[in-house]
């Protein structure tokens, strides 16, 4: 789950971490009142639940009521990656000498969290890391030891030889763990993390992902979700057993299983397909699931052919035939189906399908090919 | 042989008095697995399919005997259920349960190390060595006794690997989901030295998946420990990009995590990679001769 | 340091660890009015900071006002092992059917906490550890791990079948655990905890004692201290840089290090002398620290001869020598002293103290015999 | 030979610009011991006794190649100081900080062991391989090369017994002072293996006190494990019990803590007790056949 750079900032700052004085504005005459207030220069920043809003135009620094003005017109209602802005943050402009680039996040391999800290901060981290990953320093965190004051000391005098510095940094970064932790925090960022010009950290930027299989225990942030479209549909997905993301190809999926799904989507590829979503059903053969995965790929307008491919497991190919049977009886759909069976008594349940003159095939390939020869005729 | 279980395993199922404990247990019993004992706590006395029910995994083990456990309690509960078994001196856990947090299993890790534990998952259909036993929730009946060793990321395309591998005449020696979660139990370098020890198996077959590291990661331990061939494929090569990975997740893995790079990888390593799981078989073959 | 039983249990309370209804009183009357809003039966506790107070009538349950004001009258002002009495615990009485012991100390060679539990609580513990060691089951924390929820669990299955009580139990267990690390304790107890008639955990009696290494971080803890004469007497002395408990005997010793002032005690009592008390003044020739020492011998009246015995280390023997000349010059003593000086340059530092006049040994057993002979003269 | 240090010992001191800290230093470096280095973070570049500051004791590891580490810091940062030597690499750890929290030293413990680091204290005196290396607070001159081994929990007393020796001739291959604090480091079966191991050793020294039960199980370990002759001697006969014992304390080394119960476990062991610290060198040239 994403969160706002200003409810990051927010977070931050309840752990004592020095954050930029900032206004959350919905409308150009807050935005103008705000900068008023805080005296200029300010930066006027688009709240979106998406990156690169800086290349995109989505950050402005302004020295004067009428450059807030224009900026505030310029990007409230501006489209971001698909996202509309419907809120500025306007922060007190600062005065810094240097940037640093703090964040946290969980690594696979060392199954720990991993603080990596840069003195290339204020650009995107990932061009950090393509083009001068030693400039990246990581260091991995014990998880029965945390963020000990010498092991963040250690982070500290990594960036700093200042004491002053080395210590407000080692300091801050021991909080930044604690919010990590606190939160069930899947990354947290601060970028840039700057040295002001009177030689203390502030945070001007934050950013904060959460594992979300955490978020039944961290009710707070759950409050904090602003879901788009698209996720509200996941969501929804989610909630009746259904894994599914939107694509923007032409041929629908119902798969059972993640990796299947996914192998399924690469099939249609090989073959010069598109897939049109992933959507993984999960197990058993209920026909109200097979309803509700119809219904959701059905509400993409592209979809021009849906192919199922079901792998009968502990749930057998001959009850996953009558679940399918039962629910296409109810929904009545218009575009073609291609249904391929397989696994435990496949036989038995691609005999069922065939007497109920549903189209099936045995193999992943043939299942693919022939979907994409059915999408081609359908727009010919 | 087979690796990690086999007519020795002595299973524990956590959680065997819920929906799936209870249905998955009766499935295991079935495929020939010796199931020896169940928890639940406050439920001692009762059993399941004919198993004993205990209070606590300790007092499982110390009346059982068991060796291995399997865990099906909700995911909120399973890291405290792994730890359990851990502490209890279970050798071998498979976490089945979906959804437990990334930081519970950064907790669970380094205490299941200093106790010599291994785990499979969480996350994961669990494992089978055919006609030996059958932990997890795979369905027995399309494996088949045999001389591959099948690892995968992923459930459901692992049946389809192992059904077109059955159906091809090729049996396996011992088939392990490790599960799709960021921080896992064994990965694949640990079970491709336990294939690589295991007598049984003549080839190993690596199903992998877009994210992470992993795969590269095998393919250079194939490089410097394994002899014996490998082949694979990788899932999710028309993925949409950065639905699963966070920024700094691409950070950790810099330049790797593509099903393209993971296909670099594996060829570097001269690990032949299929277009599609139906050229599996195939591959395998040809490798052995066959 | 230790705490008295109502402010260990206001500690549990506000860990949400159930504890009964009380009122701490200091005189009759509150005792009385204390006793009518509880309702009868009550328990009158004395509350003083040492063990034992049941045994020396300090506790009474009481049925109506006449009685509660009887115990009231015997308990306030009863002299329990030196202790006054001057406040005591009116408890609302509880109907119970059975007694826990639940308790959290350090142990040494595991170097973790431990957690005991007993189904034979209400009695002294460490008369169940003598006649019957089986009946206490020790559970060893692992300070990575904590306490666990399965581990919890594990202890009070240990005590209960019925899983509502099981449940509290870990519970209450999981919350005595943090009580434990959060104070830095050295100890917490509770005995009994009680399965009340209506089946529900409650803590009659709460014990506390906290790491005097630790109190530097728990002021909360720190100002609850209440310390007796002795021990006021005793932390003036570690301001000092001194070590000091006193005991009975009539050689006061002072001595540098706390294994040479123990086996100094033990060397007095081996040919048939007592010492008068424990005092280690470190390391250092420092003069004021040989005064302040010598003043706090003599303000024990019982004190017929001192003994000193130093060995030089890092500090030469001639440069302690030097001290003490110094600080005896200004404190004029009238009884006899006894000093034995060894280790480094103890040649020169004996020559300087014969030069002085002042009456020197070689050894630690001769400075015994001739301190014990002195006492003797003394007392004839 | 010797144990925990000789000539190879590479030693960093945390702390170093301190009052303590710079003071021992010099110390240790007239005893000849070789002080590579030292710690006081925001001081890298200044110098104390000739020797250099660094910032990290890692710094100072890449730097200087130290292995061991002595701590000076004040008690409430001595945990972190220990954790930190042991994150960096080193080897053993000598704690000499006094009234550190006891907590504290609970969480040290597993993270060094796992490490592999050995610790020394905190709140004791440091060691000695006369002629080695001096590593703590000791007045190396009283100390003499030979072939006792002793370790204390004590350290006046320490001084005491070791002038009695070196008076009579009975020099030292290492001298241990193992420190006073209810969780402790090495504690005395580790040291007794030790020096049963140096062949340098002929004969044990063990100083013993009153409270916990060290010396019981150091008891049972000579029975099992032990073939030098050991000798000891309790101090704290006289003591006044439960002025440092808790209520718990008490129950944990259930029926031991006191001198008495000690000094049965001790002679049941074969290992002879001295009525005082003088008698020691009397014993041991018995034993030794001198």
């Amino acid at each position: 789950m994403k969160i706002h750079e200003y409810q990051a900032k927010e977070i931050l700052s309840r752990y004592e971490i020095p954050v930029t004085k900032e206004v959350l504005c919905y409308s150009v005459a807050e935005v103008q009142t705000a900068a008023g207030e805080l005296g200029f220069p300010v930066v006027v920043k688009a709240q979106v639940l998406t990156g690169g809003r800086g290349k995109a135009g989505g950050v402005k620094l302004v020295r004067n009521a009428d450059e807030a003005t224009a900026a505030a017109e310029k990007i409230l209602g501006m489209d971001i990656k698909g996202y509309t802005v419907e809120k500025v943050l306007v922060a007190q402009g600062v005065s810094f000498v240097s940037e640093i680039y703090a964040g946290i996040t969980i690594d696979r391999n060392t199954k720990s969290a991993v603080f990596m800290v840069s003195l290339e901060g204020g650009v995107e981290i990932e061009e950090v890391a393509k083009d001068n990953p030693d400039a990246i320093l990581k260091f991995t965190v014990d998880p029965d030891l945390g963020m000990a004051p010498f092991f963040a000391r250690k982070i500290a005098f990594a960036l700093f030889n200042d004491l002053k510095l080395v210590n407000q940094a080692s300091d801050l970064f021991r909080k930044l763990y604690k919010v990590f932790i606190d939160t069930d925090a899947s990354l947290v960022e601060i970028n840039p993390l700057v040295v002001t010009s009177d030689g203390n950290l502030l945070a001007l930027d934050g950013k904060m992902t959460f594992d979300d299989n955490a978020l039944f225990r961290q009710p707070a942030i759950l409050a904090l979700n602003e879901p788009s479209e698209d996720e509200i549909k996941e969501i929804d997905a989610k909630e009746k057993g259904l894994t599914y993301i939107r694509l923007d190809g032409s041929i629908g999926c119902m798969v059972n299983g993640a990796g299947l799904a996914m192998a399924t989507m690469d099939m249609i590829k090989l073959y010069g397909g598109e897939p049109a979503n992933f959507l993984d059903i999960g197990g058993s053969s209920n026909p109200q699931k097979v309803i509700d995965a119809m219904n959701l790929i059905l509400s993409d307008n592209g979809v021009k052919v849906v192919m199922i491919n079901i792998f009968g497991g502990i749930t057998r190919c001959d009850d996953v035939a009558k679940g399918l049977i039962a629910a296409l009886e109810q929904i009545k759909i218009k575009i073609p189906i291609v249904i391929r069976l397989s696994g435990t008594n496949s036989k038995e349940g691609l005999e069922i399908l065939r007497k109920a003159n549903l189209p099936t095939v045995e193999t992943m390939s043939e299942a693919a090919q022939k979907a994409i020869s059915l999408s081609e005729d359908f727009l010919r | 042989m087979s690796i990690l279980v086999n007519k020795n395993t002595r299973l524990l199922v956590q959680g065997i008095t819920g929906r799936d404990g209870s249905f998955h247990t009766q499935k295991m019993i079935d495929y020939g697995t010796k199931v020896v004992g169940g928890i639940s706590p406050g439920k001692k006395g009762q059993s399941v399919s004919g198993v004993p029910v205990f209070n606590t995994v300790a007092d499982a083990v110390k009346e059982t005997g068991a060796n291995t456990s399997i865990i099906f309690v909700p995911a909120a509960y399973a890291a405290d259920a792994i730890l359990e078994a851990s502490e209890a001196g279970i050798e071998l856990v498979i976490a089945i349960s979906e959804g437990v947090p990334t930081l519970d299993m950064v907790r669970v890790s380094p205490y299941i190390t200093k106790r010599g534990t291994k785990l499979i998952g969480a996350n994961c259909p669990g494992l089978i060595s055919p006609d030996e036993a059958m932990v997890g929730i795979l369905p027995g009946s399309i494996f088949k006794k045999g001389n591959i060793g099948l690892m995968s990321r992923s459930g459901t395309l692992t049946y389809e690997m192992v059904y077109q591998l059955t159906s091809n005449g090729l049996g396996q020696s011992t088939c392990v989901g490790i599960g799709g979660d960021p921080v896992a139990g064994l990965y694949f370098q640990e079970l491709l030295q336990m294939f690589e020890d295991d007598p049984e198996t003549e080839a190993i077959v690596l199903l992998g998946e877009i994210g992470g590291d992993a795969e590269e990661r095998a393919a250079q331990y194939i490089i410097d420990h394994i002899k014996k061939p490998v082949v694979s494929f990788i899932a999710g090569q028309t993925a949409p990009a950065g639905k699963r990975m966070g920024h700094a997740g691409a950070i950790i893995s810099s330049g790797t995590g593509t099903a393209a790079e993971k296909i670099a990888a594996f060829e570097n390593a001269g690990v032949q990679v299929a277009r599609q799981p139906s050229d599996i078989p195939e591959l395998i073959k040809k490798l052995l001769k066959m």
